[in-house]
């Protein structure tokens, strides 16, 4: 029977502010939910689940990087607690993250010995012998690199190479590797593939996330599942499917928490024509009617959000034309955009939405400023009723207009968000990823104000990771991948969640 | 010759940076108006050596010599400036070549030891300076003696135990004596009793020191009482707020004493927003505004310098020692350019000489 | 012709992409245009340049440090001055010298540390932090020395500023010194490897375990090591301590970096740059000085040289990162 | 409640005008302790003293609002001086002219430092640092190494009048903070700055020009210090090319940041900045009336200045 070298139970872990990494007073909503997960020697154990599935915070306790509420973590059987990443190494579990860990301004031996040079006479480092010995570890894993190169002269993948060759390098057991595919080419991916191949060799056990089954299929000894945090199930490699995988990531959930009153009109008001959101990226075309709910789904990395930036005018397109109520928008920006009536909700809000060290009401008027004063003058008043208005409409719990956002909860922060955008009495409303990290029913909540604004008249453009969110909500999805729109489905029976996942994979 | 020089270095300068720039942006560096000043910097360029330049190596030609001027800032210092073009007339009438340098700010010392250093490489035959500290000048002087470049002191002497072979001698007002007359004379006049302010110039500079120290000798043995003394950096600015908060501790003052007529705006400034009356006010340079506001009665007596005095008698004696006729020991070590006592009276003659 | 054309375009480029090439073409170009003014190659003059530049090279070993963390280090001026102003009072208390000249050293690195303390821990912006401290010892000395100068080393001390060996400067040599051992710490310690990797990526310095803090504090401490060498030598120079002697080297050592490839984004730049930078400007001044220009216009062109530089900079880092953003999508597409 | 609630709005009011109440203390102190500081010429003395250094500290803000920082102010100053002597001794320009002509050099040297940080993207401190240095080498070139005394006095009216026995500047003073509060806390335009500082990638996505209202910002702060610049001008009776000088900017910061200002942007009370300005002429005329040895100012200045920074780096420590 295989050796099992680590085991994790019942783990659990609340929401935390990511920055102090803090638990968030007053909410009890859960990340991780009695989680269970084991790995055998030598094997690839993937781990498989939608965006905000909980898989990257589950590496995370496992690399020590976070501690977790609660739960136990088992090594060769022993019990362990990691206070930091450097401890977790000490024990062999390496972590090779999605944006690596390396700096791109000094070359691959110094990236290779950071932290712990071998230092010769006088305290100077011993650089001969770095070069010689970081050049020999990734020799050992079958590639050939001037180890002299400076690191952001190299390609991501021989980047993944130095930092697997890393992680080697302290004799680990276990080597997580978090979405490593995300941006290699065909070819460097089947460089990994044998790598990973020749590391099983050696009885090294990988831990694999990535949410694209056909990669899985090839390289996964076994395969777990996680959705919203819960531990869904485990696969051997022999009796694995797609469909089955699929299921278990969507999840079954009924239509009807979504009710659709808004019918959508048939006079087009937003299309885009032969749009390229890149210099490579192949044109691509589509269209949101009035009163309509349309979805866009697809792989992180499809260009969702490049394609929602360059629409809004935040980001610049590499040719195609964008027509909004029959004329052409030229010179896109920000400013332009919500003066005709497109406004955009952005996918982390701390970043591009809120500014959290300003008072709701503030943050509410922020983009309507010109239209609601356009004497130049804050009237207090006007202001005041305003904010009151979309406070109600948005029922956000807070204790004064002036409150800081920051001291807001994720949901009400995210309906102050909306609130900004309803703020400038939009035509046009692109949501990117609006339910993301936020407790179940605000979720619903907001479901329904997009519902209610289609139904007034707003188009509406929505971009989400979560099948069942988008299939309840739109009424037509643009399939998006590499950067351009693959398809487009429309009728209620092919609207099911196995098929756009199938899409999405392009299988 | 040398407008060429300027032009070639600063645009070989711009032409390596756009080298490393790898791209081909224009020189764009300031604005519209710094275009107008490099036109600006030609002419200031001419002016200073306005006769072509001889051969560059040392005065080979008899009696043509290169004599160099060491100055602090010349901007707002009338005085300084009317000895450097005193110096200049003078050099230029013997048919030699006239350098001068002046650093950019007041109190930069570094700069003009460095600036000295560069002189003497550029085959000067002679050095005259007017220190900005007399301790930080002695390198400097050491470095000429070394290059057996005479030189001669104005208007700034030299620090107390410096070496006596380091320099020919000192022209400059006795700014110590100088001073102790203007107290003797505004004791006089207040009848030998009363309240005085002093305005002293820059921290550290020696012919400011000199006649604070100077001023308050020369109260001694009467009971004309010194009860405020702070710097107005040779700024009117300075001076200004330094004067009306002197008025706010002591309204009932009856004179001041002013380290230079530079600071005079800015005093006047303060006694007028303060309403008081007949302040006896003293000062020291002579300068132009200083004699004029002595001739309108603004201000009562002024010491004033004779810088004219000091640049004439340096070249005198530089040229007497290059041309060999006497040799450095020949000169006593200090020699007093005269200070005038200028009151209502004497003002417009001294009007005429002024600065 | 299409063959020559890239040619030229590669060489910009690889001249533009080493910092070392790039230096080198600022100060061959200064020295070409200078070597044009008579007896500027002297060897005398080039002793004094390279004199004059030392006071500048060996505070910018410090100020470079700081640059490549994304800081600025401004306190030169005042603990060029703060330092020397405490040895000469404590000679003249009866101390003796080698002692003070050590204390004075401590004291440089106590002021390097307090502003590490202030931008590390307290989190005080780092230029507004090391600007006011400099003021402060400023200050200070102006009270000690109650505003003047003040004298009183020992006369072996002034030797080492202005006394030459074979002909070459004792400052030069200290120079070398202070600039091969800030060399050798940058490039070739582990603390040095620490330093770039803490310009670049700060997660990952904290990812392995160390503090980002105490390296940015030891930094700072070493910028105060260096200044007060730079003060002492400076005073020995002028065998006196002025308490506005440091001013123009403040900024000076900022323009001396800047010139030698540090860029202002963090990560890059090096301590031989650095130096050759402030050779570059001691060599402006000269040779400026030279041609018996006003001051004035040394300012104008250095003012102007700091902005077109930069600015270069900051356009190859925008193009450089507008290349890694296509390059993104471009690979987004066959992923 | 009611009585509980206005409590923290006062509280929370205090705190933040907080350096309104250190103003209070420090007058306070000096009356008692420094003699003739309680008098009513003091108060005016110290008020004539403060309206430039104020004016200069409200254009100071403007910059400071997004983010940004001009170390080229004082030296705008010094430009701005020596034109103005220039127009009206050897030009005999009319007054109001040259007050016009002298706004615009200002505005002219700020749009070049904003062109700078907003087109070509330099960091703020570096393009002022280096458009310093080119200033005040202008300042002297153009200056020719002379200045201009006893300026003529229908040009001097402009800032020597009196109204109710407080000098006119006072009231220039007064104007132009009235009119940066305005904007500042009560326009569209202030309450956009507001949200550049503190967040620019969100103002930027809600529709707000950055880079266009950054440039206006140096172009205010550049007419203001013009302004300034004049005030000083006339006072000291005297165009001189080294007024204002390296000290002014920092000077201008320091009351910025004692008047509770945010280096990090955002944080702005145009109140609490004259309050800085008015505190730190307090320092001054202590030590001239106190006849202390002046040099203990310039440490005194950089310690309260440390003390200020430290404290608004913790503040920020929580946003």
């Amino acid at each position: 029977m295989r050796e099992k070298i680590l085991e994790l139970d019942h783990i659990t872990k609340y929401i935390f502010n990511v920055s102090t990494g803090r638990p968030i007073r007053g909410t009890d909503v859960k990340i991780l939910d009695d989680v269970h997960f084991d790995l055998y020697k030598g094997e690839v154990h993937a781990l498989l689940g939608e965006n905000g599935a909980g898989k990257s915070t589950l590496m995370k306790i496992i690399g020590g990087i976070i501690p977790c509420d609660e739960g136990v973590m088992k090594l060769d059987g022993k019990e362990i607690q990691f206070r930091n990443s450097r401890e977790a190494r000490a024990k062999g579990i390496a972590f090779v993250h999605q944006e690596l860990n390396l700096c791109t301004n000094i070359d691959v031996a110094h990236n290779f010995y950071l932290a712990n040079e071998p230092t010769g006479k006088f305290g100077l480092m011993k650089e001969k012998e770095m070069y010689e010995k970081s050049a020999e570890a990734i020799r050992a894993l079958g590639f050939e690199l001037d180890t002299h190169t400076k690191l952001g002269r190299l390609s991501t993948a021989q980047q993944q190479i130095v930092e697997i060759s890393k992680a080697l390098s302290y004799d680990s057991k276990i080597i997580i590797m978090d979405e490593p595919t995300a941006s290699l080419t065909k070819k460097e991916i089947e460089m990994l593939f044998s790598l990973i191949h020749d590391l099983k060799k050696r009885g090294i056990s990988i831990i694999y996330i990535s949410h694209r089954l056909d990669e899985i299929q090839q390289i996964g000894d076994r395969m777990t599942v996680m959705r919203d945090g819960c531990y869904i199930g485990t696969m051997e490699r022999a009796h694995y499917s797609d469909e089955q995988a699929v299921n278990m990531m969507a999840g079954r959930v009924t239509n009807n928490i979504f009710e659709k009153e808004h019918i959508p009109g048939d006079e087009i008001v937003l299309e885009i024509k032969d749009l390229k959101i890149g210099e490579a990226a192949e044109p691509l075309s589509l269209t949101v009617k009035k009163g309509e709910v349309v979805g866009l789904c697809g792989l992180v990395g499809a260009g969702r959000t490049e394609l929602a930036r360059t629409i809004y005018g935040a980001r610049p397109d590499a040719g195609g034309e964008v027509w909004y109520q029959d004329e052409l928008y030229r010179k896109r920006s920000p400013g332009k955009s919500i003066q005709k009536g497109i406004v955009y909700l952005s996918e982390d809000r701390k970043i591009d939405g809120l500014i959290t060290a300003a008072g709701v009401s503030e943050n509410l008027v922020l983009s309507a400023l010109h239209q609601l004063f356009p004497g130049g003058l804050v009237s207090r008043r006007r202001q005041k009723e305003r904010v009151g208005q979309l406070i109600g409409e948005f029922n956000i719990k807070c204790m004064d207009r002036d409150q800081l956002v920051s001291t807001l909860s994720g949901g009400n922060q995210q309906k102050v968000s909306l609130g900004k955008c309803f703020a400038v009495e939009p035509k046009v409303l692109i949501l990117d990823e609006p339910t993301r990290g936020i407790d179940i029913n605000t979720k619903f909540e907001i479901y329904h104000l997009i519902d209610q604004a289609a139904k007034q008249g707003l188009s509406v453009l929505v971009i989400s990771s979560e099948m069942a969110e988008l299939i309840g909500m739109s009424d037509r999805i643009y399939i998006m991948r590499g950067g351009t729109i693959t398809g487009m489905v429309s009728d209620e029976e092919e609207m099911t969640q196995e098929n756009l996942v199938a899409k999405i994979i392009g299988v | 010759m040398k407008k060429v020089i300027a032009m070639l270095l600063s645009l070989t300068m711009v032409f390596g940076m756009a080298a490393c720039g790898g791209t081909d942006t224009q020189e764009e560096g300031g604005t519209a108006a710094e275009e107008a000043a490099a036109e600006e910097t030609e002419e200031t360029a001419d002016a200073d050596s306005a006769k072509t330049d001889a051969d560059a190596q040392d005065g080979a030609a008899a009696g043509s010599y290169k004599i160099g001027f060491s100055v602090k800032t010349l901007t707002n210092e009338p005085f300084q400036a009317f000895i450097a073009d005193m110096i200049q007339v003078k050099v230029e009438e013997a048919g030699c070549e006239f350098v001068l340098a002046t650093t950019d700010s007041a109190e930069d010392v570094a700069q003009q030891v460095s600036q000295i250093e560069d002189m003497l490489v550029s085959g000067i035959d002679a050095l005259i300076v007017n220190p900005l500290d007399s301790n930080a000048i002695i390198p400097a002087l050491e470095r000429c003696k070394e290059e057996n470049v005479p030189v001669i002191m104005v208007d700034s002497g030299p620090a107390e135990e410096t070496d006596e072979s380091l320099y020919v001698t000192y022209i400059g007002t006795d700014n110590y004596a100088g001073s102790v007359t203007a107290a003797e004379k505004m004791a006089e006049e207040l009848g030998g009793e009363g309240k005085v302010a002093i305005v002293r110039g820059v921290s550290g500079n020696t012919a400011g020191e000199a006649r604070a120290n100077g001023f308050k000798a020369g109260l001694e043995g009467t009971n004309v009482e010194v009860v405020a003394e702070q710097p107005g950096n040779w700024s009117n600015d300075d001076a200004l707020q330094a004067m009306e908060n002197m008025l706010i501790a002591n309204p009932d003052i009856d004179g001041v004493y002013s380290c230079s007529d530079v600071m005079l705006d800015g005093i006047l400034e303060a006694i007028d927003s303060a309403g008081a009356e007949d302040i006896l006010i003293y000062s020291f340079d002579g300068l132009t505004n200083g004699c004029q506001l002595v001739l309108d009665g603004r201000v009562q007596a002024t010491m004033q310098q004779y810088p004219s005095v000091m640049g004439e008698l340096a070249v005198e004696y530089l040229l007497q020692i290059l041309n060999g006729e006497k040799t450095a020991e020949d000169f006593e070590k200090f020699v007093d350019s005269g200070v005038a006592y200028v009151t209502q009276e004497n003002a417009e003659e001294a009007l005429q000489n002024a600065p | 012709m299409q063959k020559s054309v890239l040619k030229t375009k590669e060489f910009f480029r690889a001249v533009s992409g080493r910092p070392l090439v790039r230096t080198l073409v600022i100060i061959a170009a200064v020295c070409a245009a200078a070597a044009l003014i008579p007896n500027f190659l002297k060897f005398s003059n080039l002793m004094n340049v390279l004199r004059q530049a030392s006071v500048i090279a060996i505070p910018a070993i410090g100020v470079t440090m700081a640059m490549i963390t994304k800081g600025i280090d401004l306190s030169t001026s005042g603990v060029i001055v703060f330092a020397p102003m405490c040895v000469v009072v404590l000679y003249r208390g009866g101390v003796p010298f080698f002692l003070c000249a050590l204390c004075g050293i401590l004291i440089g690195i106590l002021a390097g540390l307090l502003n590490g303390i202030l931008i590390a821990r307290v989190g005080v912006l780092p230029f507004i932090a090391t600007y006011v401290s400099g003021t402060i010892m400023l200050g200070l000395t102006m009270v000690i020395g109650n505003g003047g100068s003040v004298t009183g080393f020992p006369k072996g001390f002034t030797q080492i500023g202005n006394g030459s060996v074979l002909g070459i400067p004792w400052s030069n040599l200290i120079m070398l010194v202070c600039v091969a051992a800030g060399a050798l710490f940058l490039a070739k310690t582990k603390h040095g490897n620490r330093i770039y990797a803490l310009g670049n990526n700060e997660a990952v310095i904290r990812m392995e375990g160390l503090s980002p803090e105490k390296l940015l504090i030891a930094i700072y401490g070493i910028g105060g090591f260096f200044s007060a060498i730079a003060g002492l030598l400076l005073s020995s120079q002028l065998s006196t301590v002025h308490p506005t002697q440091g001013n123009s080297y403040q900024l000076d050592c900022v323009a001396a970096c800047i010139l030698g490839g540090t860029s202002m984004l963090g990560g890059s730049g090096t301590v031989v740059n650095s130096a050759l930078g402030a050779v570059g400007i001691a060599a402006m001044r000269n040779a400026l000085n030279l041609l018996g220009l006003h001051p004035y216009v040394q300012n104008l062109v250095l003012g102007s040289l700091i902005i077109f530089i930069v600015a270069v900079n900051v356009l190859l880092k925008r193009r450089e990162r507008r290349q890694q953003e296509s390059f993104h999508i471009r690979r987004a597409e066959n992923g | 409640m009611s009585s509980s609630r206005n409590k923290n709005v006062v509280l929370s009011a205090v705190k933040q005008n907080a350096p309104i109440v250190y103003l209070i203390i420090f007058v306070a102190i000096g009356c008692l302790f420094v003699p003739n500081f309680g008098s009513k010429a003091n108060f005016l003395n110290i008020l004539r003293q403060a309206a430039a250094p104020a004016v200069s500290c409200i254009a100071m803000t403007f910059i400071l609002i997004t983010g940004n920082i001009d170390l080229s102010t004082g030296y705008i100053v010094s430009l701005v001086s020596i034109s103005c002597g220039i127009m009206v001794k050897t030009l005999e320009l009319p007054p109001y002219l040259v007050i016009l002509l002298c706004l615009l050099i200002g505005c002219a040297a700020g749009a070049a430092n904003g062109l700078f940080v907003t087109v070509c993207e330099i960091p703020s401190f570096i393009v002022t640092l280096g458009s310093g240095m080119i200033l005040t080498g202008l300042a002297q070139l153009v200056s020719q190494n002379t200045s201009y005394h006893d300026l003529p006095d229908n040009f001097r009216a402009f800032a020597k009048a009196e109204i109710f026995s407080l000098p006119i500047t006072v009231f220039y003073a007064l104007l132009v903070a009235l009119l940066a509060w305005i904007i500042l806390h009560r326009a569209v335009f202030g309450r956009e700055l507001r949200a550049l500082g503190l967040n620019a990638q969100a103002s930027r996505m809600a529709g707000i020009k950055e880079k266009k209202s950054v440039f206006i910002t140096f172009v205010i702060s550049g007419g203001l210090t013009a302004f300034c610049s004049i005030l000083m001008t006339i006072r000291v009776n005297c165009a001189q090319p080294d007024l204002g000088g390296s000290n002014f900017s920092f000077e201008a910061i320091t009351a910025a940041v004692i008047g509770g200002t945010s280096l990090l942007g955002g944080r702005v009370n145009i109140p609490c900045c004259v309050a800085g300005a008015l505190i730190i002429k307090c320092i001054e005329s202590w030590i001239n009336i106190l006849n202390l040895n002046y040099y203990l100012y310039q440490a005194i200045l950089g310690i309260a200045i440390l003390i200020a920074l430290i404290a608004d780096a913790l503040k920020n420590r929580e946003r």
